[in-house]
């Protein structure tokens, strides 16, 4: 008898276990899918990486192209191969946000840099 | 190929102040190659010789904690113009290197 | 007087915010000398103790721990193997007859301290290690590349010829070089990379302070000891390879060596320099 | 071939001198399990035959405080003590603590020079070996990380 009340808790303490992974799994989801918005796959990400390198292009003709822009992009076409669209869809914009950024900047010091002059 | 040891000797009366500095790579064998990413393989130079007119005047042994391209300074008595200075090392890899100068 | 400096500021922010100009703004700005004083007298404000020639030593200038180590390294700096390869190299005959100093003004002995200049026939700045591509290029011979040992032993060679040499860059009077300087300077006061630095939010601002566990070296002398042994890389490494370096560092995507952008940022660069001596090749960490 | 052979091998000039020079320093083989070990005491036993030494005065230890570079630390060693037979660098926390020893013929003035790695901040410790004994100076020198070279 008393061992089947053992079991019993634990039956019940691995069943709240359970819910537990399940709601963090389900709420991180659902995170990664609200940030995402459209669904990932191979034409959506071929859209975000033709857009992550027309922004990383617009950010080496402003002469200001950050380091690893054009490695998230290579790195975003290799998931592509493994067919991983969510990985590539996470890498391509991340590439595509550093193009605009570095083009923002860019603007900016277009003015900015005279302010740092030693007069 | 020429040597790849340089030594500079002042003589200060019968004193010799000796300084050397030589190309080698030291290696750790813990380094890895930045591009390939495998392991650089253990590369130094074990043993040192100084002789003057032919008589030892500083062995040095040598771990890989040397530099690279190692530099050594020392003084030695008894040195005079016109004696030979002949410096010689051998590394793990049975190379080996050396260089004489006439002192003056 | 401050006002009217202010009024004037004011006025031409105003007209690059219209873009109603471009290349000319600059003259509404201080000219390269008053921006070599203005340069040269920061730091001497800043570090009111430096002598204004010790800054050839870069960070050894201000950081008295690393300077002895330093000097201890300068008892037999490992760069004298590439000054005598540069020698050699430098005495060698092209096929065609000609050697280098058939190429260089004092046939290119003690010459480093007017490199960088502004050529205006080809309208752009060439520096020392474009200079001895040129030269090999006139003469039938191929270019080396320039991060090539051969290029930088030539580099460190002419450079050790010129050690005590007073850095002298001319801004020729032609609008083009003007705005080479220009772009130089723009070049090196502007933000970059994803750490957004700009070289004077290092080398000026922060000169003298920590970098990590490193101190900051100041600008002012920064040309002067080029190429140099880096102890850290096993070799000697050229001027724009440390721009590649410290652009890389603030996680940019660098430019290549000799890009027109590194030899803008060297001309405006060694301009801030005049005055000071050539001392290189130098042994740095 | 261990190198110490090699070397003694080829070393003809030395060879003709063979006789003029003090018995047990030519022939001296590269001390390879002293400096393969990885404890400074276990090194300076293979090298000396034992690790105790006694800390002197009369030995002044060059050594920066602070290292600019890990990978270049300038290190001298200079003493006033007599009859002096080898002077040795061992740094306590290197992967291999015996960093590089001097064999010192008579004649030859027991200051030296070098430059060496170190790996972290540690105790650097020169090892005088007279004939008198074992004498050591230590320091402490402190690596810490590079920012991007100043």
């Amino acid at each position: 008898m008393g061992l089947g009340r053992v079991s019993e808790a634990r039956k019940v303490k691995s069943g709240i276990f359970l819910l537990l992974l399940g709601l963090t799994v389900l709420c991180t989801t659902q995170q990664v899918s609200l940030a995402m918005e459209a669904p990932a796959n191979e034409e959506t990400v071929a859209y975000e990486l033709a857009l992550a390198e027309a922004s990383r292009q617009r950010a080496a003709e402003a002469g200001a192209e950050w380091l690893e822009t054009g490695s998230l992009i290579e790195q975003a076409k290799h998931a592509v191969e493994n067919e991983d669209w969510r990985q590539a869809l996470v890498l391509a914009r991340r590439a595509k946000q550093q193009g605009e950024l570095a083009v923002e900047q860019a603007g900016r010091e277009s003015v900015a840099w005279r302010d740092r002059v030693i007069q | 190929m020429a040597s790849k040891i340089k030594v500079k000797v002042k003589l200060k009366g019968d004193i010799a102040e000796v300084k050397s500095l030589m190309l080698h790579p030291m290696e750790t064998g813990a380094r890895k190659d930045p591009d390939t990413g495998s392991t650089i393989p253990m590369h130094h130079i074990t043993q040192l010789t100084f002789a003057n007119n032919g008589e030892p005047v500083m062995v040095i042994n040598c771990s890989t904690a040397v530099s690279r391209d190692p530099y050594f300074s020392f003084s030695f008595n008894g040195a005079k113009p016109g004696d030979t200075l002949t410096v010689n090392w051998v590394d793990n890899k049975g190379d080996s290197d050396s260089t004489e100068v006439v002192l003056k | 007087m401050a006002d009217k400096q202010e009024v004037k500021v004011q006025t031409t922010r105003q007209l690059l915010i219209f873009c109603l100009c471009t290349a000319l703004s600059s003259s509404a700005y201080a000219g390269p000398e008053e921006d070599r004083i203005a340069f040269q007298a920061y730091f001497q404000t800043r570090f009111p103790d430096v002598p204004l020639a010790d800054y050839i030593n870069g960070i050894y200038a201000l950081d008295e721990g690393a300077r002895r180590q330093w000097v201890d390294i300068e008892e037999f700096p490992p760069y004298e193997f590439a000054v005598e390869t540069g020698e050699l190299l430098f005495g060698q005959i092209f096929r065609n007859g000609n050697s280098y100093s058939d190429c260089f003004d004092s046939q290119g002995i003690g010459v480093r301290q007017r490199y960088p200049r502004f050529d205006s026939d080809r309208g752009e700045v060439v520096t020392l290690e474009m200079a001895i591509n040129l030269c090999r290029q006139r003469n039938g011979e191929p270019p080396y590349s320039y991060d090539s040992d051969e290029l930088v032993s030539l580099s460190a060679y002419m450079a050790w010829t010129s050690r005590g040499e007073v850095i002298d860059i001319a801004i020729p009077d032609d609008p083009q070089a003007l705005a080479a300087y220009e772009s130089g300077k723009q070049f090196y006061y502007s933000k970059r990379g994803q750490l957004n630095f700009a070289c004077s939010d290092c080398h000026v601002t922060s000169a003298g302070l920590y970098v990590r566990a490193d101190h900051l070296s100041a600008s002012l002398g920064h040309p002067s000891h080029f190429p140099v042994y880096r102890s850290k890389l096993g070799k000697v490494i050229s001027l724009h390879s440390r721009f590649y370096g410290c652009i890389r560092d603030v996680r940019a995507k660098p430019f290549a060596e000799q890009s027109i952008e590194y030899r803008n940022l060297e001309y405006f660069l060694t301009y801030m320099s005049n005055g000071l001596v050539v001392n290189g090749p130098g042994a740095r960490k | 071939m261990h190198p110490g052979r090699r070397l003694f091998i080829q070393g003809s000039l030395a060879l003709a001198a063979l006789a003029a020079i003090p018995r047990g320093l030519l022939a001296m083989a590269w001390p390879e399990k002293a400096f393969g070990s990885a404890v400074a005491n276990d090194a300076m036993t293979e090298l000396f035959g034992t690790s105790q030494t006694t800390p002197s005065d009369a030995i002044t230890l060059g050594a920066p405080e602070i290292a600019e570079n890990g990978a270049v630390v300038p290190i001298s060693i200079e003493t006033t003590l007599t009859g002096v037979q080898s002077v040795s660098v061992v740094v306590e926390k290197n992967p291999r603590p015996l960093a590089v020893s001097f064999e010192i013929p008579p004649g030859t003035q027991p200051d030296v020079a070098c430059r060496i790695k170190m790996g972290k901040t540690s105790q650097v410790m020169a090892v005088v070996k007279t004939e008198n004994g074992l004498f050591s100076a230590a320091k402490e020198v402190k690596v810490t990380i590079g920012g991007c070279g100043g």
